[in-house]
Formats: C-alpha cells, sequence, structure tokens
C-alpha cells in the first residue's frame, strides 16, 4: 500500500515539474512550483527526513514561491526576446538532459551493498553534543564550519541584493505594493504572525531533539515578518537600521566568537564538555533571528527610498 | 476500548475522503470560478475536519491531540481568508 | 528495504527526472524568470539523491543518514539565496532596460559595438 | 489499522492531484491558487494520515507548516494579482 | 568498505590554526563591516587585509621550514563526520598569490575611490570591500578545504562575492552580465553539488583524503566526476562555456576586474586538478585530461583571435583572460606522470601552477592600467588611443610587461612557464599542444603589440586627458607586472616547494 503511495507521489512529482516547465505563462508555472514545494515536502517525509521536509516546505516552497510570485507580478512584459531555439537543438538539447537525468538514475539504482552510511558515528559522538536530534548535531557541531559559511553566504546574497540600488538610495527602505491592500489580508496579517511566531519558537525549541531548528524557525519568523509587512502592519525597515544590521550580523558573530572560544579547549568550533548544548541552543536562538531577517530582507528587496 | 476507537476513527477517515472526492466533483461540475472555489473551499475543510476528528482517538498523547486540532483551526482560519480575497479578485476581475 | 520498488528508488528517480527537467528548462528556456524556476527545480531533484543516500543508510536505529539531510538543509538555503540574487539582478534589468530578458549573445556581438 | 490510514491518504493523494490538474489548467488565472490552497488541506490531512500510521509524531509539525505556508502563498497570491493593485489605484485616481 | 575502515585519521599540526585564520579573518572583517560605517569599513579591510598578507606568507614559510602540510581538523571531529583543513606546498603558492594580488588591488580601490573621479560614493566602496572580503575567504576555503561539499559552500560564497562586483556600477550593460554570469556560475555549482551527492551515495564520504585511498574504478565515480567536472568548467569559462566571461569582466571597475580576472576563475581550475589527480581512476583521469587539453587549445587559438580583434581594450583583455586559461587545461595530459614519477614532480605540474601565478599577476596589472587609461581618457577605444604612452608612460610600460607573460617572451614568468609546457608537451610527444602553445604565442604578440605599437606612435592630434593622471595607480600596475617578470627568473625545473605535502617518489603507487 505505501509503495503505492510512493509510486503516486513520485510520478506526480515529474508530472508536475514538467507542467512548470512548459506552462505557457509564467505565473501558472510558478504556482506548480510552490505546489510541487508542498509534495516535495512530502516526499522528504517518505525518505524519512523530517528536518529537510520542514525545510522544504518552509524556504523552498514558502518563501522562494512568494518571492517568485512577487517578481512575476512586477515584472509583466509580453513577448520573450531571450534565446528561442530551434526544433532540432531543442531535440538534441533534450536527448543530452535525458542522457544525464539516465547517468543519475543508474548511479541511483545501483547502490553499493551494503550502503555507506554515517549514522554510526553520527549517534556515536552524539553524547558529547547532549543534543537527540542528530541532524542538528551534524549542523551545529560535526560540521559546523559549513553552517557558519552558509550564514555568511546568505548575508553575502543581501550585500548584493542591497548594492542593486542608485548611489542616492543606498541605506534606504525597500518598497512596499501598500496601495490597495485587501481587507482581508489585513485580518490575516494580523492574526496570522503571532502563530506563526509560535510555530517559530517551537520548531526552534524541539529542534535540538526532536525534528527542527533554526533554519526552519527562522523562515517561518520571516515568512510572517514579510505577511505583516505586506499587509502594510509593519513598516519596512531601511537597509541602513542598526537594529536590522545587529539582528542580521548577530547570528555568525555568536557562532565565530564561540568558535574562538573553543581553540581553549581543544580546536576552533569545538565546545567545551557539559557545556555543548547550551552554547548550540545560544547560537541558534541568534541564528533564527539572523536568518529571519536575513531572509525577509532578501525577498524584500534592493533600497527604493533614500534614506532618512 | 480501542475496537471503539478504532471505529471511530475508520468511520470519520472515510467520511473526510469522501468529502475531499466530493470537493474534486464539484471541481468539475460546477459552471463558474466563484461556485467551484466555494465547493472546493468547504469540502476540504471538512474532510481535513473530518480526519483529524478520526486520528484523535489514535493520538498518543494530550499534546499530540491538541496538535491536531490546532492545525485544522489553522486550516479554517487560512481557508476562510483565502477564499474571501480570491472571492474579491474574482468580483474585481469580472466587476471592471 | 528489499522490495523492489521502495521510496528512496522511486523518488530517486523523479529526482534524476527532475534534474533533466531543470536543465531542459535553464538551457532552452527564453525566459531568465523560467530559467530561474529551472535552477530550483535542478536543485530539488539533486538534493533527491542526497535523500536517497540519507534513507539509504539507515542504521544503527536511526530512520536514516543525518549527514547528508544536513547538507540538504544547509542546500536548500544557499539555493534561495541564489535565487534571491539572480531575481535582484533581473528586476534591475528591468527597471533600467525595460525588458526581463537577456538577449541572445552572438560570440563576437561585443566586438561589433563601439 | 496503518493499511487502512495509508490507503486513504493514496485515495486523497489521487484526488488531489486530479483537482490540482483541473485547477492548473483552468482560463481563469485567479483559480490558479486554488491550487496551492488545495494542496495545503490535501498535503495536511495526508501528512497527518501517514503520522498517525507510521506512528512518526513529528508528521504533525509537517501538516501545521503546510497549513501555515499555504494561508502565506495565498496571501501573497492574492496581493500580486493583476486586478487589485493596479485597478485599486486606477479606482481612486479617477473618483 | 565503510569509511571508518579507511580512517587515514588527519594529524592535526602545531600551527594549524593559522588555516582557520586564514579563512575567518576576512568574514569577521565583513561581518564587522556591515555593522560600521564607510570609514570603519575602509579601517577594517585595511587591516583584514595586512593581517590576511601577513598570515599568508607565515604559512608559506612553515611549509617551506617543516617540509610538511599543515593541516587542521575543525571541532577536533575526525573526518569523515568532521571536516579537515589542509595547506600544502601548491596551496600555499595560491594562498600567497591571492594576498598580494588581494592587497594590490585593495590599495588601487581605495586610492580610486579618492580620486576626484572616482567613485567615492559610499555605497561603491563600502560593497567593494565587503565583497572582497568574501572573495578572499572563499578563495582561502578554496585552497585549503578538504571536504567536498565544504568547498561546494566556499564555490558559492566565491559567486555570491563575485556576481555583484561585476555590476557595481550600475549601468544596464552591466547588470546583464552580472546576471548572466551568475546563471552560468549557478549551473556550475548545481552540477558539482550533484557529483559530490553522487559521490556521497557511493562512498559514503566527502573528505578527499579518505576518498583518494577508497576510489576505485567504479563507473559512478566516474560519472560524478564527469558532473563535477562539467560545472567547473562552466565556472572558469574554458571554450565553449566562456561567453559570460568577457562582458563580465570588461564592464566592471578596473580593481574588481583584476581579482575576477587574476582569481576567481582559477578556483574552479584548481578544484579540477585536485579531483582528477587525487581521485579520478587512471583511465577517466587520462581520458578526460585530453578531452580538457583539447578545449584548452580551442580557447587559446580561439580567444586569442577574438582579442585581435577587439575594438575595445578591456574586452580585448578579458578576451585574453580566457585563452591564458586555456593554458592551464594543457597541463592535464602532460602531468600524468609515470610509474615513477608521481604528477607533482613533472615539469608541467610547475610550469601550468607558474603559468596560473604569472597570468595572475600580469593580468591584475593589466586591468590595473587598463583601469586608469580609461579613466584618463574617459574611454578606452584601441583606434583612438594613439599616442597615450605620452601621457601615461608608466600605464604603458606596466601594460607592456604584463604581456609579455601573455605572449611567453622572456623575461617573464609567462615566458618560464610556457617553455615549461611547451618541453613537457614535445618531450610526450604531444605535438598538436606543442603547435598550440607557440601558436597562441605567436597571436598574444598580434594582440598586445596592437596596443603597445599604438602606444608609442605620434598621433596626429595629441590626446588631451580629460582627467588628472593619477600616478599612485599607475606603480600599483607596475608593481605588479614587474611580480609577474620577476617570475621569469625562476629556474626552468620542476619546482619542488609544490611537491611539498603530496606523496613523494618512494610512497607513490602509479594508478
Amino acid at each position: 500500500m505505501s509503495t503505492l503511495f510512493d509510486f503516486g507521489l513520485a510520478s506526480s512529482l515529474v508530472a508536475l515539474a514538467l507542467y512548470v516547465g512548459w506552462a505557457r505563462d509564467e505565473q501558472s508555472s510558478i504556482v506548480g512550483f510552490i505546489a510541487l514545494g508542498l509534495l516535495l515536502s512530502l516526499g522528504w517525509t517518505r525518505l524519512r527526513s523530517i528536518d529537510v521536509a520542514l525545510t522544504e516546505a518552509a524556504i523552498g516552497s514558502g518563501v522562494t514561491g512568494l518571492l517568485l510570485l512577487r517578481t512575476q507580478t512586477s515584472l509583466r512584459n509580453d513577448k520573450p526576446t531571450g534565446q528561442e531555439f530551434g526544433v532540432l537543438a531543442k531535440v538534441s538539447i533534450g536527448i543530452l538532459c535525458a542522457g544525464l537525468s539516465a547517468a543519475v538514475a543508474y548511479v541511483v539504482l545501483i547502490p553499493p551493498d551494503p550502503a555507506p552510511t554515517l549514522a554510526p558515528q553520527a549517534l556515536g559522538s552524539i553524547d558529547v553534543t547532549g543534543l537527540g536530534n542528530p541532524v542538528t548535531a551534524v549542523l551545529m557541531a560535526y560540521r559546523a564550519i559549513d553552517t557558519l559559511l552558509e550564514k555568511v553566504v546568505l548575508i553575502l546574497a543581501l550585500v548584493g541584493v542591497w548594492s542593486l540600488t542608485s548611489n542616492s538610495h543606498w541605506g534606504g527602505a525597500p518598497a512596499v505594493p501598500a496601495i490597495g491592500t485587501p481587507q482581508p489580508l489585513v485580518f490575516l496579517g494580523r492574526s496570522l504572525p503571532p502563530i506563526g511566531v509560535l510555530i517559530a519558537v517551537y520548531l526552534l525549541w524541539v529542534g535540538a531533539d526532536a525534528p527542527g531548528g533554526a533554519f526552519q524557525g527562522g523562515a517561518v519568523l520571516a515568512a510572517m515578518w514579510l505577511l505583516a509587512m505586506f499587509s502594510g502592519l509593519q513598516p519596512i525597515p531601511q537597509t541602513q537600521s542598526v537594529n536590522v544590521r545587529l539582528l542580521l550580523v548577530g547570528g555568525p558573530v555568536i557562532f565565530l566568537v564561540t568558535g574562538f572560544l573553543g581553540v581553549g579547549c581543544g580546536a576552533f568550533l569545538a565546545y567545551p564538555d557539559g557545556f555543548a548544548k547550551p552554547l548550540i541552543i545560544v547560537i541558534e536562538v541568534a541564528l533564527i533571528l539572523s536568518i529571519a531577517v536575513t531572509l525577509g530582507m532578501l525577498v524584500a528587496g534592493p533600497a527604493k527610498r533614500g534614506p532618512g | 476500548m480501542t475496537i471503539a476507537a478504532d471505529l471511530v476513527t475508520i468511520i470519520a477517515v472515510t467520511a473526510g475522503a469522501v468529502f475531499f472526492l466530493a470537493g474534486a466533483m464539484g471541481l468539475l461540475r460546477f459552471p463558474d470560478t466563484l461556485s467551484r472555489l466555494h465547493a472546493l473551499s468547504k469540502a476540504d475543510n471538512l474532510g481535513l475536519g473530518l480526519i483529524v476528528l478520526g486520528l484523535l482517538p489514535q493520538a498518543n498523547s494530550v499534546f499530540a491531540g491538541l496538535k491536531l486540532i490546532f492545525i485544522w483551526m489553522l486550516a479554517q482560519l487560512s481557508a476562510a481568508t483565502v477564499s474571501r480575497l480570491i472571492a474579491t479578485a474574482i468580483a474585481k476581475d469580472t466587476g471592471s | 528495504m528489499t522490495t523492489p520498488f521502495d521510496a528512496a528508488m522511486l523518488l530517486g528517480l523523479s529526482g534524476s527526472a527532475l534534474i533533466g527537467i531543470g536543465l531542459f528548462v535553464i538551457i532552452t528556456h527564453p525566459r531568465v524568470l523560467r530559467k530561474i524556476v529551472g535552477f530550483n527545480l535542478l536543485g530539488a531533484g539533486i538534493f533527491l539523491v542526497f535523500g536517497v543516500a540519507a534513507k539509504r543508510g539507515a542504521m544503527a536505529g536511526l530512520a536514516g543518514d543525518p549527514v547528508p539531510q544536513a547538507l540538504v538543509i544547509t542546500g536548500i538555503v544557499v539555493a534561495f539565496a541564489a535565487t534571491a540574487l539572480a531575481i535582484a539582478l533581473l528586476k534591475r534589468l528591468f527597471e533600467l532596460t525595460g525588458s526581463s530578458d537577456l538577449a541572445p549573445l552572438p560570440p563576437d556581438a561585443s566586438s561589433r559595438r563601439t | 489499522m496503518s493499511e487502512f490510514l495509508i490507503g486513504t491518504t493514496v485515495v486523497i493523494l489521487i484526488v488531489n492531484l486530479f483537482s490540482l490538474f483541473r485547477v492548473l489548467r483552468a482560463d481563469v488565472r485567479v483559480e490558479r491558487m486554488m491550487a496551492v490552497q488545495l494542496l495545503g488541506s490535501g498535503g495536511a490531512a495526508m501528512a497527518l494520515l501517514l503520522g498517525i500510521a507510521e506512528q512518526s509524531e513529528p508528521m504533525a509539525d509537517i501538516a501545521l507548516l503546510l497549513v501555515l505556508l499555504a494561508a502565506f502563498s495565498g496571501s501573497a497570491f492574492a496581493l500580486g494579482l493583476p486586478s487589485s493593485e493596479p485597478r485599486a489605484s486606477k479606482r481612486s485616481d479617477s473618483t | 568498505m565503510l569509511p571508518q575502515a579507511a580512517a587515514a585519521a588527519y594529524i592535526a599540526t602545531s600551527d594549524g590554526l593559522l588555516l582557520v585564520l586564514s579563512l575567518m579573518l576576512p568574514v569577521a572583517a565583513l561581518l564587522a563591516s556591515l555593522l560600521t560605517g564607510a570609514r570603519a569599513t575602509k579601517f577594517l579591510t585595511f587591516t583584514a587585509s595586512a593581517a590576511a598578507l601577513a598570515l599568508s606568507v607565515i604559512i608559506a614559510v612553515r611549509i617551506a621550514q617543516t617540509g610538511e602540510a599543515i593541516v587542521y581538523v575543525l571541532g577536533a571531529w575526525q573526518p569523515p563526520l568532521g571536516l579537515a583543513l589542509r595547506a600544502d606546498g601548491t596551496a600555499a603558492v595560491l594562498l600567497v598569490i591571492t594576498s598580494v594580488i588581494m592587497c594590490a588591488t585593495g590599495l588601487y580601490a581605495h586610492w580610486q575611490f579618492d580620486l576626484p573621479s572616482g567613485t567615492g560614493d559610499s555605497r561603491v566602496s563600502t560593497v567593494f570591500r565587503i565583497l572582497m572580503m568574501a572573495v578572499w575567504s572563499a578563495l582561502n576555503a578554496v585552497f585549503i578545504g578538504q571536504d567536498l561539499f565544504n568547498l561546494y559552500v566556499a564555490l558559492e560564497l566565491l559567486t555570491f562575492g563575485a556576481v555583484p562586483l561585476v555590476c557595481l556600477d550600475g549601468r544596464a550593460e552591466t547588470v546583464a552580465a552580472a546576471l548572466r554570469y551568475l546563471m552560468f556560475a549557478l549551473l556550475g555549482s548545481l552540477l558539482y553539488l550533484l557529483g559530490a551527492g553522487l559521490i556521497y551515495s557511493t562512498y559514503g564520504t566527502l573528505d578527499l583524503k579518505i576518498l583518494s585511498g577508497l576510489a576505485d574504478g567504479r563507473p559512478a565515480l566516474s560519472v560524478a566526476l564527469a558532473f563535477m567536472v562539467a560545472g567547473l568548467l562552466a565556472k572558469s569559462a574554458l571554450f565553449p562555456l566562456h561567453l559570460w566571461l568577457p562582458p563580465a569582466h570588461s564592464g566592471a571597475p578596473p580593481a574588481a576586474s583584476a581579482i575576477l580576472s587574476a582569481l576567481v576563475v582559477k578556483a574552479p581550475f584548481f578544484l579540477i586538478l585536485r579531483l582528477l589527480f587525487d581521485l579520478a581512476p587512471a583511465i577517466s583521469s587520462r581520458f578526460a585530461g585530453q578531452g580538457l587539453a583539447a578545449l584548452g587549445a580551442l580557447s587559446i587559438l580561439f580567444c586569442s583571435i577574438m582579442a585581435v580583434r577587439q575594438e575595445r581594450l578591456k574586452l580585448m583583455v578579458a578576451y585574453s583572460t580566457v585563452a591564458q586559461i586555456g593554458y592551464l587545461f594543457l597541463m592535464f595530459p602532460l602531468a600524468v606522470g609515470t610509474d615513477v614519477l608521481p604528477p607533482w614532480h613533472t615539469i608541467a605540474w610547475t610550469g601550468g601552477l607558474l603559468q596560473l601565478a604569472s597570468h595572475a599577476l600580469a593580468k591584475a596589472a593589466m586591468f590595473l592600467a587598463a583601469g586608469v587609461i580609461a579613466d584618463v581618457f574617459a574611454h578606452d577605444r584601441i583606434r583612438e588611443l594613439r599616442g597615450f604612452a605620452h601621457v601615461l608612460p608608466v600605464s604603458a610600460f606596466a601594460f607592456g610587461l604584463g604581456g609579455l607573460s601573455l605572449m611567453g617572451l622572456p623575461p617573464s614568468g609567462g615566458f618560464t612557464a610556457k617553455c615549461l609546457l611547451l618541453t613537457a608537451a614535445i618531450v610526450e610527444g604531444y605535438w598538436w599542444i606543442a603547435a598550440t602553445i607557440s601558436a597562441g604565442g605567436v597571436i598574444a604578440a598580434g594582440y598586445v603589440f596592437r596596443v603597445i605599437s599604438r602606444a608609442f606612435s605620434t598621433p596626429d592630434l595629441p590626446l588631451i586627458p580629460q582627467r588628472p593622471v593619477p600616478r599612485k595607480l599607475e606603480r600599483i600596475a607596475l608593481a605588479l607586472a614587474l611580480a609577474a617578470v620577476a617570475l621569469g627568473f625562476l629556474p626552468l625545473q620542476p619546482f619542488t616547494y609544490l611537491q611539498v605535502g603530496r606523496p613523494s617518489v618512494s610512497t607513490w603507487a602509479a594508478p
């Protein structure tokens, strides 16, 4: 029975992907993509990766979907002027892509036996971290440097987005589609964020021992903040605002400082014995705020008004 | 006791699935957007509600049960608002 | 685990398909916005490949290998950052030129310009 | 019991997919956003059923997020609808 | 088959923290810059640059002293679960080159922002400084990273630092160039990530050292490496994936162009080098090496000719970058080594890395000189630059000295590098590679002399500078060009420093 479900899910993912690629207008394609994200999230639960399923729902579908939809409505042009390929070129590119798919499928279908895994090692060392969720242990301890650098990548993307403004607007605030906010949206903008914040805090809190964590919680927080901003209930802050900058940088700075404190007790990014869990929670709290602000400001875009 | 609970689950979950099916039928049969929207959102929400009801006896803890109810309430809230949002949009579309 | 069609294999196959579809959209679609969606399809397919490794690595009482799961979480966040940057560039291009597409670039187009 | 719950999940999946493609192919743009609403509640139902069937409690969190983000995407869509913003401003201009 | 069986543990060296510092110092500077204003950013960038330069020199000296690679295990978590950093002789050379060019271009940008004509605006200067720090950290991470996924994050950091540099001036053309660049770079990163995923699902580890012990002739490994190399090729702009590079590199501000052309495109090349020589099965490596060299040869011929045809100076220099990158790829079939000779003992290995270093210095010098020329005359149309050397003798001289390396004329690092590659090609019987190297040099002479002969000719109407001549900026270009020339005084033989930390002749097990 569950094989039937997996089969249905897997084939509908492919069908939706084809729809997303070939839909006539951009909006349908993006709506299809959001739907694909929701289904993909279910797919991740079938792979027993609840943490990823939560991330996919929150970031892969939710915040990305909002970003794409917002862009689509602001672009709105008639005829594509980009490069069009002839039928013959398309067919050969199609054959190439199908070949690449087949190569990937070949490797996926013939796994080594037994399948390699780091699960025993990850579990074997987890007591040192005091955590119960091995995925959080990988993100915050074993491979902490990746998480730290990834946070820098996010901030850097934001600097890149912010740089795409005129000199006179540098440091100013992004624009909101303020005109004509429908009444029901104001209601939703008022009632949903408190619930969302609650859910985000819950995700962060359980993240140490159960699926969840700073990234999922941060994405939910960002989504709620964006909702409040777009329904006109919250002003969009200036990009030079000290509060924004502090929250933005706070997560990685605390991460970095903790990392260097670790040098005293063994190595960079090592946690002192017995203090691993509290330290990780402190970092995660700073990270969730930092991620929420970064994701929110990434969607809000570059400054459209001068600072003041 | 468990048999009674299982029976409640089976009946309610089946009913929920039927409502999902009914929503899809409505989507096919109704001629205009507004009534399709109506059929879909009502049926979906009742479907989800019945499934939540059916799963309640299977919940392991009070917290898990509360979470189920909370999910349904959240779905109610969002369905109601989003339907109204879409309905206003349709009104605007056809009104001008 | 031993059934020929387990979740890992089926979703791994759709992951492979998503990779091909995403690549095709990125290369051939004339619209930049659709190309950006294509990048997200490609990314989703790649993440599923990691997911298969996670599922197959279930061992020692864990439902899956946590390492690839963590990698995918990092990957999803990075993919979002990339999407946001691409979209910001696209919007800026639209503001400046009124076009949201990249005109085809013949190999020596730049040399003809003076 | 768990076979029954998974069976129901399969039914809901099929029904939802059916509606999904029907909605996506609609001519009226607004209808397309129903697709997300649809998968929000349908996906939540599926996640809950699977969670109980397989004794996996965190599945309820997935359902929670699906519902929350369906609402979120729905409002994002409503904000960007071609009719809402420019027409509203046009009306206020003319009066 | 499980990775722990092969746990050839990393043994951290006492000076390993230097590697962490070289990675995190620029990051700390960029985070602090975000919190403070433009003036503090200026100060932070200055301090961090000086410190990072010192760090890279210390690392290089330490490796020379001990004769061993520097190793650090992050968080004391041993791979495969954790991550390690490792700098051998080859990596140390790249670290030093990077910091030299970063400091020079940083100083150039610093002075240029202060010019009356310069973009002293806080948007351009602040963003440039932050991005420069990010690129620096990312390059260091690429050179010393030991984990394929960590390297992916480093590559993305590099992309996100490099792309906004392209469109700092905000013109529509440069925004389009940046967008196109981002598309290629993202495609490259994703293909690389796909390969990493396939490797993890086959071997259960992403650590390069452990993998090199496990790697066998499985087709899965070849498929994975093919994806990774293809992705990295898009990022390093090898023909025919080079289309994005000329508009992107020529439209950026001069200091940014210098960083992009001299350093950023070298990072993916370095990764290909490590993948093919440390990981790939011998047969696929040999096969791929031939293919890469063929593409490299096409790059050299096609883009050198394109460079000759360009009418704008910066575009010409940008096309020459693609051609010069082609030379790097010639080293793959030449440096395979033999049963008794590891690749890093061959003259082709030294030649390739010397080409990398001398091109980096020469190209940075040429972009900086071209920046001064374009600034002083307010355009960079080669046809109308007749006699510019009379106004800007130092820039013309720097441009010419840089050109020596591109053409492969003595005395220059480019000459030594191309001479080593040419010798290797002849010794190993690759006549087509030898012919390409010679032809590439002749065409490069064509485009360099086209500029230089105009520069020193007497114009009908004397060129009038539109702005005061920034002498300080010219001197930086000259210093870099002289450094490229100085590399030419290295002896024509395998450079033993590049072998430090790699398997020696006795432990080398030929594949």
